[in-house]
């Protein structure tokens, strides 16, 4: 009996999938749909009059921008998503994308909804496919990997999706990277944080001695990036240095803690540490141990505070600035429409920090020049950098609940605005694996492949 | 099908029933809920859930093989993170068929090492198998220290078109027959049950663990194939969640970790399970905190729901196991039984 | 030259001997008996045999041709099949499956399932055993049938040598496996019995050996022996092999120290009274599998209850659990069927096992003392007979006798009063037997009321100063000082309670 | 009765072998380990890397306490670094947001690792459920539940105390605080294991659950014991991780699980045996933490770090397995991680 049972269910399923994925060639209904109504839409358009756009919004056309919404609602459904590990930089990043989103002008015509991702490739792709299948105009997430997750992607931009990637990039073409990893810092002339940071620590340290080298998480493409581009440094500053050891920090300053203590156990010799995200757990293990040397880290408050306190080093990182600019790249996207001519390849600016440069805010508001909170404003690990020229809206309360004060107002972006921070095409390999039309691949100046002008 | 409530109950002890059972009901409130959301049931969707979920699929098989023998083997999210990056970084214009089958004999050997140091070497499984994981996460990093690299495209191809259904009934039936009826089914079941026995009964039961543990091996190496595809890229970092999900999705599926229990479709289901939970969550609306907590006592309920059950059933087949009637021959015997 | 030859086999484990220099010699169409203490060698030389084991020395010819040792293949297509004493069922198969292990018919490699069947039901049919249905589980067996499957899976070969360990250690029809085993001798083959049961070695066998620690110490002729001269070459010293004295006679007025009425767990003890006095042996008596373990595991608290009432001393008590069990009035304890299993702690010392019920008392702020509990339990091990060198070593490597030692001592510990003994003399060697039953004794003289299941009909009738006799989950009929015999046990066990007297407890 | 001396007295070195000569040889192996780093680093042996060794031992021992007595009795604890997360992110975020009494914050953050340690003990225990996935789905719940703790605050600090006493910085004659609590913690935790009436239940368990449950022992309240130490352990090592870290974040016990439960393999604990003792554990700890310092001072790339920390933890495994040999039978006949053998 039991059996029996067993084996019709087993049919029955059977039936069902065979039947599901016989039909799974074909486009969705639900895509259908709603590309059936973009179109009616679009043929009402020229009709209406640029005065009407309130009657365009009662028509599935808020604020009077390029396109319709894809889910025939009143609002733009757009998603900003983000890891669900509990990381203060990745809070931030989302906080602020999400801000964005509540701000006026866009919160008339937007409907924003946050989402959080578990770490893995599947469960990204599980939930970028149902944002898509949920309607979604516009995707703002952090991806996992730099090509996992490129077919899902693609599917989203096929589906009408605009995609837009923060911080870590993806080669996909139609998604749009927006990242600072190939940036040049604010008042310097060379790309790279990698480069930057490990020049930095070889002028602090006199151009010579012994180092460690933390990674982030291994075999990612940002961590292999600031690695390379660190190497490189070495290569043409003070070949000469050594790297007693390296370590996988996992971005992770509980990590990059233990695995500091570990490596000053063996090699107490060291005199300077090129540490990324986690660079409060290197300091704090260097202090444990007595010692006070150099050390590179990312923009973590506590960090800031300790340069303020004099201790040798240079703040410089990822800046979750980048997680409402993406989101406001996203809305441009949207308002000007695909074709405008936004890049798809942008630059964000980072600040390079030391002790030297270091200005606490005067209370937790954003003044020109600052670059630390006064100190109990924000946790050790929050970083400090929640500022930055592309986001001038950026305010404390935003990165830390997602939620604008009220009265705060979004400054869009315009096309020409975001053309100016376009990433330049030599750098294009490095987030793309390819070259421009134009640009074949070739060595750059600072010891990376790249491309070059043929 | 099932109108009788005690029939129900009959199938919900029973551990693929209630795994299949348990699925359903997530299934409906994904679709129903999709659909009223005004989302419409996307069969594109439905395919390429079921896409993400073979690769799951193949490897919880994979790990239920050796549960069910009475072993543990960490060993599976290092054996698809290896061949990911290795078909990723140097195989990715091979003839795709080779590919599976030299991907499928590479996670066989490592099988067959975790065998040896387990059997030969006499160490207990859980570790030598910990021990292989770092060892092939390390070398993944090694070979691939940044996500690149292209999927053959015929692989890739290969699960997204309508492949995928056809290929998770294949992989089903061809489970279910290894299961049930091939000799090494048969072995590795009463292994998981009693070793002793299975020695004292003639047969080899070092070979039997060793060939369970190659079996195994092989599958997490397919597993590592239909993930690639899936990916349609290499990532050393990409397999690590298979780690416990493959555990999780054996649990579910009503494989008991004592050995000796478990079936290939429960597993299948309990992999489904798995993927099915973020999909009603994301409709639910569950978005921040809540959604690790939910999906935390999720698996719980699934796992507890079926532990419950089958206690339930031992105690009532206690409470009623058979008389042995005796036959007339005993009469005149047992008397003469004893030595006083 | 003989059939089967085995000349010089020595095995060690470790360090300690468990085959010396042994060796047998067996023609065809012989029925040759080993016996020995537990711990002798015997199932070693066995293993040896059919290849499960590898000796450090030594040879096994067949035929005047040597034997490869340590495959059990090899040993297989040599003829050589056994039975084994600890069964050698796989619980999760079928009976099918199990009859067929070794060799299951495929059809390109798939097994099928009906082909399976078919063949087993024939086999089943040959061999008399046709009430078996081959669809079972065998995990849902009880042991007698476990047993006789395991003998008709071993015969089924026609094996050229069969051994058989133990055989009737839980098989209640000796005579179907006599006819079986004659006609395997009358084919030719030569048989290795080994058994505890002389009696059923003089029915059976036509010659001996009698081994003790690892090492060949005589030959014996089965049809013409002595009981005494048998037993004190296996245990190497003299022995009398009388039962303890019973006390003459249980008081009237002796408190009832436990007593059930209209006991029943499940349906598998249905109704059942009885009662123990204080001082008093009761015995259980019944064919395997008749409701008896349940009645001791209920009473014990080990197994679910389902109705009736049980009384301790007098006072309605509830057991739901053996905690709750040993707490009630004068305490009950229950020494459990599988000893590996349910009563000893295998990997621990034997001070630790004997010392579980007195930690509480042993240890000050919960911290253990262990010179206090070391002496503890050289007490409570010196009044169950246990050699004291046995104390600090791992309970797991001792002899199955020294075991169930250490498992009545930690009763003993408890204090209780009730002792529940659920066949505490399976399989241990003759001269713990001994040591068992004066344990029991002692117990009930102290004022212990003792229920105690046996397998072994004369345990009963020598021990015991009432026994109640169980079939199919009643207790169906009571016998009392003259009247406990062997025959009138049997009569009853099998569900013929016309010709018994004094039947009590039946209520069908 | 010669070869029963001869038992006998291989049983007595067998068990000297547990108790006294595999601590003391996985210990020689630390010393070894360390001294042999010289071979990779100059600076190697040194008295700071012997502090190091004995603090991160610490932290490692704290977490492999509850670990070992779970695995004694059959288990396994997925759920550590969900409760060293939610106990640290407790005290965290009651002392400096809610400005709540230390004192109070650490009882709180104890009293909660302790409850769902019950929790995983009773769904273990009473209900019968695989201890692997119950404590790992436990686990992600416990971790939701902190990051609804730190939601909104990020990353909250440590209180100062604990910071004094477990980062390093606080020193007792020269020596690092954390380095002397390594005594402490083995003395405590040998005290509790090897000679407790509660440690010597785990072992009855551990052998036979049957057996305990037949002599009257409480064993599904030992069972639960048992999880609920391991729950408090977890707490108490998330205390001391955020003092060590400064800040209380959902990934402090992540880096502890995986070599906790080594240390306990190493260490020559059976799955579910009765077989294991606390003293080859944290030695075990001390050896692994040694490796890992050696290793990580050569100058390998991290990827091939990883493929030498695993040979290295499969020949310690081989190289400590004398008993495995004689327990093979057990080994093959039990499976390991198993919740409770089905009732028969």
């Amino acid at each position: 009996m039991k059996r029996n049972w067993k084996v019709a269910a087993l049919a029955v399923v059977a039936a069902g999938t065979l039947a599901l994925s016989a039909c799974g060639g074909s486009t969705s209904s639900t895509a259908d749909a709603g590309a059936a109504s973009a179109a009616a839409t679009e043929a009402a358009a020229p009709a209406a009059t640029a005065a009407a756009s309130e009657a365009a919004a009662a028509n599935g056309n808020p604020c009077g921008w390029a396109a319709a919404p894809r889910a025939g609602g009143a609002k733009y459904v757009v998603y900003m998503s983000s890891l669900n590990i509990g990381n203060a930089w990745q809070e931030e990043a989302v906080n602020l994308g999400s801000a964005e989103g509540l701000m006026a002008p866009y919160s008339d015509c937007v409907e924003l909804r946050t989402e959080r991702t578990e770490p893995d490739p599947a469960s990204q792709i599980s939930q970028i496919q149902s944002m898509t299948a949920a309607g979604a105009d516009a995707i703002v997430t952090f991806a996992l990997s730099p090509t996992a997750i490129n077919a899902t992607f693609k599917e989203a931009c096929d589906a009408g999706v605009t995609v837009v990637i923060y911080d870590a990039t993806v080669t996909e073409p139609c998604a749009y990277n927006v990242s600072y990893i190939t940036a040049k810092p604010v008042g310097s002339d060379i790309p790279f944080m990698g480069y930057n940071a490990m020049a930095a620590l070889i002028d602090m340290m006199g151009g010579a001695g012994d180092i460690f080298v933390a990674h982030g998480v291994a075999g990612t493409s940002v961590d292999n990036v600031h690695y390379l581009s660190a190497l490189a440094a070495i290569e043409q500053l003070a070949p000469d240095m050594n790297i007693l050891t390296e370590w996988d920090g996992n971005w992770d300053s509980a990590q990059q803690q233990k695995e500091t203590t570990k490596a000053l156990a063996s090699n107490p010799n060291v005199v300077g540490i090129f540490c990324g995200y986690g660079e409060s757990g290197c300091v704090k293990a260097l202090k444990a141990a007595d010692k006070t040397i150099p050390v590179t880290g990312e923009t973590s408050q506590y960090f800031r505070e300790q340069l303020l306190a004099g201790w040798p080093g240079v703040s410089i990182g990822s800046p979750p600035a980048q997680g409402g600019i993406a989101m406001k790249v996203a809305l441009g996207v949207l308002q000007y429409g695909p074709d405008a001519g936004i890049p798809h390849d942008i630059e964000v600016p980072f600040k390079v920090v030391t002790k030297d440069t270091v200005k606490v805010c005067p209370d937790d508001t954003y003044t020109e020049g600052c670059n630390v909170f006064p100190a109990g404003v924000v946790g050790d690990e929050n970083t400090a950098d929640i500022f930055n020229p592309l986001l001038p809206e950026a305010s404390l309360t935003s990165a830390k609940t997602g939620v604008p004060p009220a009265g705060l107002v979004a400054v869009p972006f315009t096309v020409d605005e975001l053309k100016s921070f376009e990433q330049d095409p030599s750098r294009r390999y490095i987030t793309r694996e390819a070259c421009p039309e134009g640009w074949t691949q070739g060595k750059l100046k600072e010891g990376l492949d790249g491309c070059v002008q043929s | 099908m099932n109108t009788n409530p005690g029939r129900i109950r009959q199938t919900l002890t029973d551990g693929t029933g209630r795994a299949v059972f348990f699925w359903l009901i997530l299934m409906a409130i994904w679709l129903s809920l999709q659909s009223t959301q005004g989302m419409g049931v996307d069969l594109g969707q439905i395919q390429s859930y079921l896409v993400l979920s073979l690769p799951l699929i193949v490897a919880a098989i994979g790990v239920t093989l050796v549960i069910i023998m009475g072993q543990f083997d960490l060993s599976a999210a290092g054996v698809i993170g290896i061949v990911n990056v290795i078909i990723a970084s140097t195989l990715s214009s091979w003839n795709p068929l080779l590919v599976v089958v030299l991907m499928m004999a590479l996670g066989g050997f490592i099988g067959l090492v975790n065998g040896l140091f387990v059997i030969l070497g006499k160490l207990p499984a859980i570790a030598v198998t910990l021990a292989t994981l770092i060892i092939l996460q390390g070398l993944a990093v090694v070979i691939l220290p940044q996500p690149s690299g292209k999927i053959p495209p015929f692989l890739v191809d290969g699960v997204r078109v309508p492949f995928v259904a056809l290929g998770i009934i294949v992989i089903i039936i061809i489970a279910w027959m290894l299961f049930k009826r091939s000799r090494l089914g048969l072995y590795m079941f009463a292994l998981g049950a009693d070793p002793e026995a299975l020695h004292l009964s003639g047969l080899p039961v070092k070979k039997i663990q060793l060939k369970i543990f190659v079996l195994a091996g092989a599958l997490y190496g397919l597993a590592g194939v239909f993930m690639s595809a899936s990916l349609g890229s290499g990532d050393g970092n990409a397999a690590d969640s298979f780690l416990l999900t493959t555990f999780a999705a054996a649990a579910i599926g009503g494989t008991a970790f004592v050995g000796g229990r478990g079936s290939a479709v429960g597993t299948l289901f309990g992999a489904l399970t798995l993927l099915a939970i973020p999909k009603v969550l994301f409709v639910i609306g569950v978005s921040d905190w809540t959604q690790k907590v939910a999906f935390g006592l999720l698996v719980l309920l699934a796992v507890v729901a079926g532990a419950f059950s089958s206690l339930r059933k031992d105690r009532e087949q206690l409470l009623v196991a058979p008389y042995s009637t005796p036959t007339e021959g005993e009469l005149s015997t047992a008397t003469k039984g004893g030595n006083a | 030259m003989n059939v089967l030859e085995v000349s010089g086999l020595t095995k060690y484990y470790g360090d300690s001997v468990a085959l010396d220099n042994a060796g047998i010699s067996v023609g065809a169409g012989v029925i040759h008996a080993i016996v020995g203490e537990n711990g002798a060698g015997k199932s070693t030389m066995v293993k040896v045999l059919s290849g499960m084991v590898t000796p450090d020395s030594g040879e096994v010819k067949i035929d005047g041709t040597v034997l490869e040792l340590g495959v059990p293949k090899v040993s297989r297509s040599a003829g050589v099949f056994t039975a084994f004493q600890e069964l050698s069922l796989l619980p999760n198969l079928t009976v099918a499956e199990n009859l067929l292990i070794a060799e299951l018919p495929t059809r390109s490699g798939v097994v099928s399932r009906r082909a399976v069947q078919g063949q087993a039901a024939k086999i089943l049919k040959e061999w008399g055993v046709d009430d078996l249905d081959p669809g079972l589980m065998v995990g849902q067996l009880p042991l007698s049938a476990k047993q006789r499957l395991e003998l008709v899976r071993t015969l089924s070969h026609n094996p050229k040598i069969l051994i058989l360990d133990e055989p009737t250690a839980a098989l209640p029809d000796t005579d179907w496996l006599f006819r079986h085993v004659r006609a395997a001798r009358d084919r030719g083959a030569c048989v290795l019995y080994i058994s505890h049961k002389l009696a059923e070695i003089g029915q059976l066998c036509e010659s001996g050996t009698i081994m003790r620690n690892g090492k060949i110490v005589g030959d014996f002729n089965p049809t013409n022996f002595s009981h005494d001269e048998i037993i004190s070459s296996m245990i190497g010293r003299s022995i009398s092999m009388a039962f303890p004295p019973r006390v003459t006679a249980i008081p009237a007025d002796a408190p009832i120290l436990l007593k059930a009425i209209d006991f029943e767990v499940g349906n598998r003890v249905r109704g059942v009274d009885l009662q123990v006095r204080e001082g008093e042996i009761v015995g259980v008596a019944g064919l395997e599998g008749q409701g008896q373990r349940e009645l001791f595991y209920g009473l014990g608290g080990a197994s679910p209850v389902t109705g009736g009432i049980v009384e301790v001393a007098g006072t309605a008590t509830k057991v739901s659990n053996p905690r709750k069990a040993l707490k009630a009035g004068p305490g009950i304890a229950l020494v459990p069927e599988e000893r590996k299993r349910e009563g000893i702690f295998a990997d621990l010392t034997s001070v630790t096992n004997i010392s579980v019920p007195a930690l509480k008392k042993l240890s000050f702020a919960g911290i253990i003392r262990r010179g206090p509990e070391r002496k503890l339990a050289m007490e409570a091990g010196r009044d169950a007979h246990m050699p004291e060198e046995y104390l600090g070593r791992d309970v797991g490597r001792l002899s199955g006798g020294n075991q169930q030692k250490s498992v009545l001592a930690r009763t003993n510990l408890t204090g209780a009063k009730i002792l529940l003994m659920f066949d505490p003399t399976r399989g241990i060697d003759p001269s713990a037997k001994l040591e068992v039953y004066s344990t029991l004794r002692t117990s009930a003289a102290n004022g212990a009321a003792v229920l105690f299941y046996s397998t072994e009909i004369p345990e009963l009738v020598g021990l015991c100063d009432r026994v109640i006799v169980m079939y199919h989950g009643r207790a169906v009929a009571e016998f009392e000082g003259e009247r406990i015999t062997e025959d009138a046990i049997m009569q009853a066990a099998v569900g013929n309670t016309s010709s018994a007297t004094a039947a009590q407890g039946d209520k069908s | 009765m010669s070869d029963q001396l001869a038992i006998q007295a291989q049983q007595r070195r067998s068990s000297r072998m547990q108790t006294i000569y595999r601590p003391l040889i996985l210990a020689a192996l630390a010393l070894l380990v360390l001294v042999a780093g010289r071979l990779v680093s100059e600076s190697l042996p040194s008295w700071i890397a012997v502090q190091t060794v004995l603090s991160l031992s610490m932290f490692l021992s704290v977490v492999a306490f509850g670990q070992g007595l779970v695995m004694l009795t059959g288990g396994l604890d997925l759920s550590v670094p969900g409760v060293i997360a939610l106990s640290a992110s407790i005290v965290a975020v009651w002392v400096s947001f809610m400005d709540g009494n230390l004192f109070v914050g650490v009882l709180l953050a104890l009293g909660v690792s302790l409850l769902f340690g019950i929790v995983n003990g009773v769904l273990v225990s009473v209900l019968k459920a695989p201890a692997f996935i119950v404590t790992l789905a436990m686990g992600a719940v416990l971790e939701g539940f902190s990051l609804f703790i730190t939601y909104g605050h990020k990353a909250p600090e440590s209180p100062e105390l604990l910071v004094t006493l477990f980062s390093g910085s606080g020193k007792l004659f020269g020596i690092g605080i954390p380095a002397l609590l390594f005594f402490v913690v083995g003395i405590i935790g040998f005290i509790i294991q090897a000679r407790s009436r509660f440690g010597r239940n785990a072992y009855l368990l551990g052998s036979s659950l049957e057996a305990s449950r037949i002599a009257g022992q409480p064993v599904n309240f030992i069972q639960i014991s048992m999880y609920a130490v391991s729950g408090f352990g977890a707490g108490l090592a998330g205390l001391m991780l955020v003092g060590f870290s400064g800040n209380a974040q959902l990934s402090l016990g992540t880096e502890w699980l995986m070599p906790s439960i080594a240390a306990v393999l190493v260490g020559g604990t059976v799955i579910g045996s009765g077989r294991g003792f606390w003293q080859a554990t944290i030695t075990a700890g001390l050896m692994l933490t040694s490796i890992t310092i050696v290793i990580q001072s050569t100058g390998v790339p991290q990827g091939w770090k990883s493929v030498l920390y695993g040979v290295v933890v499969l020949v310690a495994l081989l190289s400590t397995r004398s008993d495995f040999g004689r327990r093979r039978r057990k080994q093959i006949s039990q499976s390991p991680l198993q919740g409770n053998p089905p009732k028969k």
